[in-house]
């Protein structure tokens, strides 16, 4: 019961000392925590230790209504919270045969793709902060600011939006939204050379991101490794575009892949769907006005919704890697089990202690930033 | 000239003035460090604040931190060592800042000389070591297992910057340095007469106030922030005075190698204000590097600079 | 944006740009909170106007975190479906979905643009909130996130019921609505928001919520258990109820309300019947309590406390004057709304408890009551409203002027009648309408026209009458003239030949009291072979005697009961039509309010030394 | 977790005495003066401590960087709970969190402040049936400032800790006391949690004797129960297999070599 | 390609026992496997078929039948196909075998699975606590672990009393309806 305490402890001497990073420490991504066995600098094994933020939101799940579950579900990944939502919509519509209006589907579209760029803005801070850089992270904040509010106006959450219901989405946009998406993808747009300049183009942050917690295709194949750490190995997958859901088959967008796999890839890579997003939320904004008729299907009363029996297993990319649901209903008015499979449960474990191993205790923190690994999603 | 000589006849009272001069600089020139350290830490801040886009704290926040650190109404010391550290890191800037000249107050500038003062700016780190040794922190005796590490790395260059410069003025009195650079006005500045040791020195003060890219040992997402880790209350509230020492000294001991000093206290503090924003800057628009990374550089580049300058110096 | 190689060192003046930062104006918000979007999810707003305490955001609320507060001095109305109850709202436990105002059906609640609350330790009261209008601090903020067309989540679509085409049904008495199907009953019951207005309003408060539930749960066996609870008139109130409980449905207050009396309907159709049976015996008590009761007429009123009272072990011997039970919902009401069959299946599962009916047995001709009263521990009168009112206008006395219950009751029973092939209606409410179109039929199936003029006193908003009924009566051909006051039924060569009337100025005095005025110069001639008067009905009351006439407690011509349906005689009671006027289901609570009646008489007798 | 019926329940929470000596004015005005020129101090310097306990940490880098910039009041975040005043609880605790949290409060130096933000802190948020989170921050520790929301905007997490400022300022914040003198009560309710056995690093009995902020509840039934299961100090145990993890990466090794 | 599959799937039916097929969507196609034959089946769906990613195991406790169902989802990123390999094996004593020699990230979900319902991986690296580390109840996920008994067992609930809750129970209201009496949020007893 007793937790660490460093201050009455007495180590043998030895070359090799323990070291606790996290759940308290700034070098860590939410609350989780890693512990380190070091030789001097060098880190000898690192063990990741998960549960700060577990919820049991499964258990959570099975308790409440197919509906009564959206406001929960977003709450798993708090950076990037909805692909959780979308995905999740998407189980509950393939259960019930939903079908989406289109408008709906590019609605939705659009939310990822803008909750994508925020959490990279997020991402992108965090990392250069682990470096010791903390401008790129408060105007990444800032920016990614920017894109809440939108999302405040057009799902009326800052952070939660719990805007997707199954069968479509709750609100239509309001008027001028479009031109207010494009006002701020100009800005971000401008907005890139800056961090160009004071972050991809900095050359202390390219030595020391440049060959860090490097993966090869082959290792990321066999550690479960998805989505931008993945392509930045090399390997041209995404799920939008391999395993296409909503409307992503009808959009124009390139996948960027790097093939080194290190932490500088990896940043690399995430740079550039930024850039891909951004196209993609333009074609959104040309297509919306064109997409007359309704955001959602008619679905029945949330107190009374049986969704018939059977599982299935919805995949998403979001902006840390393939997400998935596994939902089982047994017809029943509430999910008989859902399990969320969150790119971070393997980034963050499995992924995150091999890497450490032989690294320098310099490296951890960035190595975890760089893998964007999300300890909510691996806690749930 | 007769007025002065005419005191020098009455040696007695000359010599009572002078100690009373003395005692009176050893008082004050810590409160006007303290002083304009604050003015130098508030700096620091709008510095980052503006290149972050941001406002950034009001005009007494530094101030107002280290009060409220004091007046912690629980303190955790861990142990006598832990706070004779403290102790000694700020007395070790308390004692350089009085053997720095600055207008109008050099006595004891003109008893302590260059290597005094030194040695006086390594002591705070080596205070530190005890002070944070003693907390048995992980985190604090990686954090100033590097600060040490770091003053090695910056050591070199400074040492040879310093010994340059002494070259240069034939002297290790900084007083006597300064009356050299202010008798030619902008012509005679160290900076002017030796461009590569000041260039040098700049990257030793970057060092040496620990500033990104060499801000290995506070570092705080790697080792939440090193040596302070443990600090709480008083003992950070006499590091966050260190701090303000620190950035005047180091800025004053600059201005005083190669901008000729002050010629009186608004030039001076200008002077210091400008030389230490350049650190501050560029501390904003940097990540910090690896340990082996800075002192490799420390022992490459601001080395070589440093040892091409003295080269021309030798000249 | 250029792109940038793996390969790429970077350079070190590319970060000094950002020195152009010192130039740039900050980009901070000034301090105090910005005004949120026009959707934002703040805090809650409540119109207390529009609240009608249904309790339907406690329910869909995920976190348990709204609370039912009982208000006193507001509005609470069970008929119309309203509670005096207002959610608290725990913002301890909220997580601010807004699915409560998304399910809400009357829309009134909203969530603000309010976001701004903090309080001390000791002041954490302050986070348990009771909404009203004025938001959490008082202070106005505009609405966010509130009902929208969008987002609304109750399904304000009724499902549409199958009916035979006017063309078709006009020519045969088969029930017009075909019923919901499987599918059907289940959307339909699916939309039901479990409020318990229905219940409330119900006048045997019926436990519509769990049978609705059970009917969505495809437990239709569940559903017919619920529905005996309070009712054994179950088919008969699936298909003929007034249905004041959709009167007070909140769904309805936006919608269309769920249509209770349908799945009652399809409920009670979709068990078998001899399932029905074994599940409306469920609960009997095994034992005979030795107690005798008598029921003096086999309608809903008299059925039910007969059934209560069977199921509670007393013997019940129910007397019926006509060939036939059911009472008006037999006699009164025709079989294309009520058919017979049903009504006889809701007798068979009453009788098969074992309550016995003596069937063409008069009270006050074949028996008396005296002897009933010698015979029996309790006796209940259930005797309905057989007589139908007159207008009195000149020529209401005359044979071609007909009352309405005489002519259905008649219909009903199969007597041969003859059909006038034109036919002036004199009423406005349900039994007008009944006898209107039992007429229509039978004049399409004898001479292939309808020629049917209805009058009313009262305007067209305010017949008493459903509004379905009017529609599918003029559908089927009949004229409603409303607003017209009769005033004399003319005559030609000693037939009947019409009715005049007048125009209605108003039909209450100032005082409130029942007093038309006409204005003499709109005058009608209705012309017809028969009039048919339909202006209400009374309690014949008879077969009392005088003797008991005089015991009895009278109360402007209407037998008084206290609370519980007894007389101010101790063995005697009165329940249904002729005690709360004609209603069915309130005939069927007043059955169980006097069977409770009777058997806590009847126990204390028993356990008196 | 098992020794739930060792402990007994704690009782209701007692009134904070007042006019306790640490709190009592002074009467040298230069002294009063001092003591005002310090709270202000005080509420114009808050070091936050920087660990994001839920979900609601994700409304605090936008409250911290140049959108809202808490800095202007003075407020800047802290790595380590020795250099911080402020505890923010930003939404749910789990249990695991729970004890490091109370872990982390102990080891701050008073005066320290809580606030609890999000519906979580209150009464257990939309995880309130949750085997997994704690559910009312108050049972474990004094909170001095709520913060409404689920979770709060950045607009709002600043007006939460303007009105701590001010609290501060006016001398009104100090539930930091109540810890101390009441450690009973959040002792007691510690346990029934984590377990008769649950103890903490920090000796807050004696704190409390040498600060002269022991109040009459600070001992009772659980300290008692703390006495009597206290052991000493051990030396943590991490168990890092490190053969099993020299395995599997030896094994990747070998995968990545034979490609 | 994917019809090859199928064909390819086909095939493997005379090599293992008791496999099902059922293709779902173009791109999901459902196994229902013995449970004895299925690390052959994933071996074969690894080594032969290039679905080298398992995307997850999902474990879902049937308690009515007493089994586990546990659901293996692997990917191939050459057919772009989803294979779910779904297996029963008996809730007690709830044994079955690691794929890690097959799939290194069964590691994870091997452990999660083993600590949420306590299902014990033969030959799995390492099935120590790592979530719940500080938990000693059952494994929570089970479908026999009620929640919410614990919660109320162990946490209190906020006596809130605001003042205008004294004015209503003054005038006669007051609470009416508490929230755990109308809910929506758990499986109600008329259920189970």
């Amino acid at each position: 019961m007793r937790p660490e305490n460093y201050e009455a402890q007495r180590q043998p001497p030895s070359y090799d000392y323990e070291l606790n990073i996290g759940p308290n420490h700034p070098g860590i991504e939410g609350n989780y925590a890693f512990k380190l066995r070091l030789n001097g600098d060098r880190v000898i094994a690192g063990r990741a230790d998960a549960g700060y933020l577990h919820r049991g939101f499964e258990k959570l799940m099975e308790g409440r209504l197919w509906i009564q579950n959206l406001a929960i579900t977003p709450r798993i990944c708090v950076p990037d919270p909805v692909p959780m939502e979308v995905s999740y919509c998407l189980a509950v519509e393939d259960l019930c045969g939903l079908v989406v209006p289109e408008r709906a589907q590019w609605l939705r579209v659009m939310q990822l793709e803008l909750s994508r760029i925020a959490a990279h803005l997020f991402i992108f801070g965090g990392h250069a902060a682990t470096t010791g850089m903390y401008t790129p992270m408060f105007w990444g904040i800032a920016d990614r600011d920017l894109i809440l509010d939108l999302f405040e106006e057009m799902t009326g959450g800052r952070v939660y939006h719990i805007y997707n219901i199954p069968g479509g989405v709750r609100r239509d946009l309001p008027d001028g939204f479009g031109e207010r998406v494009t006002n701020t993808l100009d800005y971000l747009e401008s907005r890139l050379p800056d961090y160009d300049n004071l972050l991809f183009t900095n050359q202390v942050f390219v030595h020391r991101a440049r060959g860090c917690g490097p993966i090869s295709q082959q290792q990321a194949l066999e550690w479960g490794v998805t989505g931008p750490n993945l392509r930045a190995t090399g390997l041209k997958f995404d799920v939008r575009r391999d395993d296409p859901y909503l409307v992503y088959d009808q959009l124009e967008f390139e996948i960027p892949t790097e093939a080194p796999g290190d932490a500088w890839a990896r940043a690399l890579v995430r740079r550039r769907e930024i850039k891909e997003s951004i196209r993609i939320i333009r074609q959104v904004v040309a297509r919306l006005p064109t997409l007359a008729g309704p955001i959602r299907c008619p679905i029945p009363n949330p107190l009374a919704w049986n969704v018939p029996a059977g599982s299935t297993y919805t995949r998403v990319e979001s902006s840390k890697g393939e997400l998935a649901w596994y939902v089982v209903s047994d017809g029943g008015e509430r999910p008989y089990r859902t399990h969320v499979r969150g790119p971070s449960q393997m980034h963050a474990v499995q992924v995150l202690e091999q890497l450490a191993i032989g690294c320098r205790i310099e490296d951890v923190a960035q190595i975890m930033f760089s893998l964007d690994a999300c300890p909510p999603e691996v806690d749930r | 000239m007769d007025w002065l000589s005419a005191m020098r006849l009455d040696a007695l009272a000359a010599v009572d003035f002078h100690w009373l001069g003395l005692v009176l600089e050893l008082m004050l020139m810590p409160l006007i460090a303290f002083v304009a350290g604050l003015g130098l830490v508030l700096m620091l801040r709008k510095i980052a604040a503006r290149l972050q886009r941001r406002v950034g704290p009001p005009l007494l926040q530094p101030l107002w931190d280290i009060i409220k650190l004091h007046a912690k109404e629980t303190q955790t010391s861990h142990g006598l060592i832990h706070e004779i550290g403290i102790v000694m890191a700020i007395g070790g800037y308390v004692a350089a800042v009085t053997l720095l000249p600055v207008p109008g107050m050099n006595g004891l500038a003109q008893q302590g000389g260059l290597i005094a003062l030194l040695y006086m700016t390594m002591i705070p780190s080596l205070g530190l070591a005890l002070g944070v040794g003693q907390c048995a922190n992980p985190n604090g005796s990686i954090g100033i297992s590097r600060a040490l590490t770091a003053m090695l790395a910056y050591d070199v260059p400074m040492v040879i910057v310093i010994f340059g410069v002494a070259f240069h003025f034939g002297s290790l009195n900084l007083v006597h340095m300064i009356a050299a650079q202010q008798a030619g006005g902008v012509a005679t500045w160290g900076m002017v007469q030796m461009p590569l040791l000041a260039l040098a020195g700049l990257f030793a003060l970057q060092g040496m106030l620990g500033k990104q890219p060499f801000e290995i040992y506070v570092a705080p997402a790697e080792i939440a922030t090193g040596p302070m880790v443990e600090m709480g209350g008083k003992f950070l509230g006499g590091l966050f005075v260190m701090q303000c020492f620190q950035l005047y000294t180091g800025g004053a001991l600059y201005v005083t190698l190669f901008l000729g000093g002050g010629e009186h206290w608004l030039t001076f503090l200008f002077k210091v204000f400008v030389v230490t924003a350049i650190p501050m800057t560029i501390a904003m628009v940097f990540p910090r590097y690896r340990t082996e990374d800075m002192v490799r550089l420390f022992w490459k580049w601001p080395t070589m600079i440093g040892l091409l300058g003295i080269a021309f110096v030798m000249n | 944006m250029r792109d940038i190689d793996h390969q790429d060192r970077g350079g070190l003046l590319g970060p000094l740009k950002n020195l152009s930062f010192f130039a740039r104006q900050p980009i901070t918000e000034p301090l105090g909170p910005r005004p949120a979007s026009a959707n934002y999810r703040g805090f809650h707003l409540n119109d207390w106007d529009l609240c009608i305490g249904c309790s339907t955001c406690q329910k869909v609320c995920d976190n348990a975190a709204i609370t039912m507060v009982k208000v006193p001095g507001l509005a609470e109305d069970p008929a119309k479906g309203i509670r005096n109850l207002r959610p608290a709202i725990d913002y301890g436990r909220c997580c601010w979905c807004a699915l409560c105002v998304d399910l809400c059906p009357t829309g009134s609640i909203a969530l603000s643009r309010e976001y701004v609350h903090t309080c001390l330790d000791s002041e954490l009261d302050s986070y348990f909130i009771l909404p009203d209008a004025r938001g959490i601090h008082g202070t106005p903020y505009p609405k966010g996130w509130a009902k929208s067309t969008d987002a609304d989540l109750v399904a304000l679509e009724r499902q549409p019921m199958t009916e035979q085409a006017a063309a078709v049904r006009i020519e045969n008495f088969a029930e017009i609505v075909a019923g919901y199907d499987a599918n059907q009953a289940l959307i339909e019951a699916s939309r039901c928001v479990q409020c318990g207005m229905c219940h409330d309003a119900c006048p045997t408060h019926m436990h519509a919520p769990e049978y609705i539930r059970a009917i969505w749960k495809g437990d239709l066996e569940g559903a017919v258990r619920e529905i005996y609870r309070t009712n054994p008139f179950a088919h008969t109130c699936g298909r003929v109820c007034t249905h004041r409980c959709e009167t007070a449905c909140s769904v309805g207050h936006r919608g269309a309300p769920i249509a209770i009396r349908w799945l009652k309907r399809y409920a009670m159709d979709a068990v078998d019947h001899a399932r029905v049976k074994q599940i409306a015996a469920e609960g009997r008590a095994d034992f005979i309590s030795g107690k005798r009761v008598a029921i003096v007429g086999a309608g809903p009123a008299g059925l039910t406390a007969a059934f209560d009272l069977v199921r509670q072990g007393h013997d019940v011997t129910v007397l019926e004057a006509q060939a036939q039970g059911g009472g008006m919902v037999r006699y009164g009401i025709p079989d294309y709304r009520m058919p017979a069959d049903r009504l006889d299946r809701d007798l068979d599962i009453i009788t098969s408890l074992g309550v016995k009916i003596r069937y063409n047995t008069r009270v006050g001709v074949d028996l008396t009551m005296e002897r009933l009263q010698a015979e029996y521990d309790a006796v209940v009168l259930g005797v309905g409203l057989w007589m139908g009112r007159s207008t009195r206008v000149p020529g209401a006395d005359q044979a071609g002027v007909k009352r309405a219950v005489d002519l259905l009751r008649a219909v009903a029973a199969g007597e041969p009648i003859e059909v006038p092939q034109s036919a002036v209606i004199i009423g406005g409410g349900n039994v007008a309408m009944d006898i209107t179109r039992t007429l229509a039929r039978l004049q399409q199936q004898r001479y292939g026209e309808v020629r049917i003029t209805l009058t009313a006193l009262e305007d067209l908003d305010h017949f008493l009458a459903d509004a379905d009924e009017i529609r599918e009566a003029r559908e089927e051909g009949v004229q409603i003239l409303d607003a017209r006051g009769p005033q004399e039924i003319l005559m030609r060569e000693g037939q009947v030949a019409g009715l005049r009337t007048w125009g209605v100025r108003s039909i209450f005095d100032p005082a409130g009291r029942f007093a038309p005025s006409y204005d003499p110069a709109d005058e009608q001639i209705h012309p017809g072979d028969l009039v048919v008067e339909a202006i209400g009905q009374a309690a014949d009351v008879n077969l009392l005697g005088e003797a008991l006439t005089e015991a009895l407690q009278w109360h402007r011509g209407r037998l008084q009961v206290d609370s519980q349906g007894r007389t101010n005689l101790e063995w005697l009671w009165a329940a249904g039509d002729m005690v709360r006027g004609p209603d069915v289901v309130s005939a069927v609570a007043d059955g169980h309010r006097v069977a409770d009646s009777i058997h806590a008489y009847l126990s204390v007798q028993e356990h008196a030394p | 977790m098992t020794h739930i019926d060792q402990v007994p329940t704690p009782g209701a929470p007692l009134p904070v005495e007042i006019g306790v000596k640490a709190g009592a004015a002074r009467t040298n005005p230069f002294a009063r003066v001092f003591d005002e020129l310090v709270r202000f101090a005080q509420s114009r310097s808050l070091f936050m401590l920087h660990y994001c306990t839920g979900c609601g940490a994700v409304e605090l880098p936008p409250a911290m960087t140049s959108r809202f910039d808490m800095e202007r009041l003075g407020i800047q975040p802290m790595v380590s709970p020795r250099q911080a005043d402020i505890l923010l609880i930003t939404g749910y605790v789990s249990v695991k969190t729970l004890k490091r949290v109370i872990l982390t409060y102990e080891q701050m130096n008073s005066p320290k402040y809580v606030i609890g933000i999000c519906s979580c802190t209150v009464n257990g948020g939309m995880y309130w049936q949750s085997y997994a989170t704690a559910k009312k921050l108050n049972d474990y520790m004094p909170v001095d400032i709520y913060i409404a929301g689920c979770m709060p905007r950045p607009e709002a997490v600043i007006e939460g800790l303007r009105g701590l400022i001010e609290n501060i300022r006016t001398g009104r914040a100090d539930a930091w006391k109540d810890y101390y003198r009441r450690y009973d009560y959040y002792l007691g309710n510690q346990q029934r949690l984590f377990g008769a056995d649950w103890q903490t690093s920090t000796d807050v009995i004696a704190e409390a004797r040498h600060y002269d902020l022991f109040g009459p509840a600070t001992l009772g039934a659980h300290t008692a129960l703390l006495e009597q299961h206290q052991r000493p100090l051990e030396a943590l145990e991490m168990r890092i297999e490190i053969p099993e993890l020299m395995r599997r990466r030896s094994r990747s090794d070998q995968d990545g070599t034979a490609q | 390609m994917t019809n090859e599959l199928t064909t390819w799937l086909d095939t493997l039916l005379a090599e293992l026992d008791g496999i099902e097929v059922r293709r779902t969507s173009r791109r999901r196609l459902r196994v229902e496997v013995a449970s004895d034959a299925l690390p052959a089946l994933l071996e074969l769906l690894r080594g032969r078929a290039s679905f080298v990613h398992l995307s997850a195991i999902s474990c879902v406790d049937w308690i009515d039948a007493g089994q586990f169902e546990l659901v293996y989802h692997c990917w191939s990123y050459e057919i772009q196909s989803l294979v779910s390999v779904h297996t029963r094996i008996p809730r007690e004593p709830g044994v079955y075998i690691s794929v890690y020699d097959i799939y290194t990230p069964a590691a994870f979900f091997e452990r999660d699975i083993h600590e949420m319902f306590g299902v014990w991986f033969e030959g799995s690296p390492d099935l120590s606590r790592f979530i719940l580390t500080e938990w000693d109840g059952p494994p929570p996920m089970r479908k026999d672990f009620d929640s919410e008994a614990w919660v109320n067992q162990h946490f209190g609930w906020q006596d809130y009393h605001p003042d205008w809750l004294k004015d209503l129970e003054a005038r006669g209201g007051g609470i009416a309806v508490p929230p755990n009496e109308q809910r929506f949020s758990r499986r109600t007893v008329d259920e189970t």
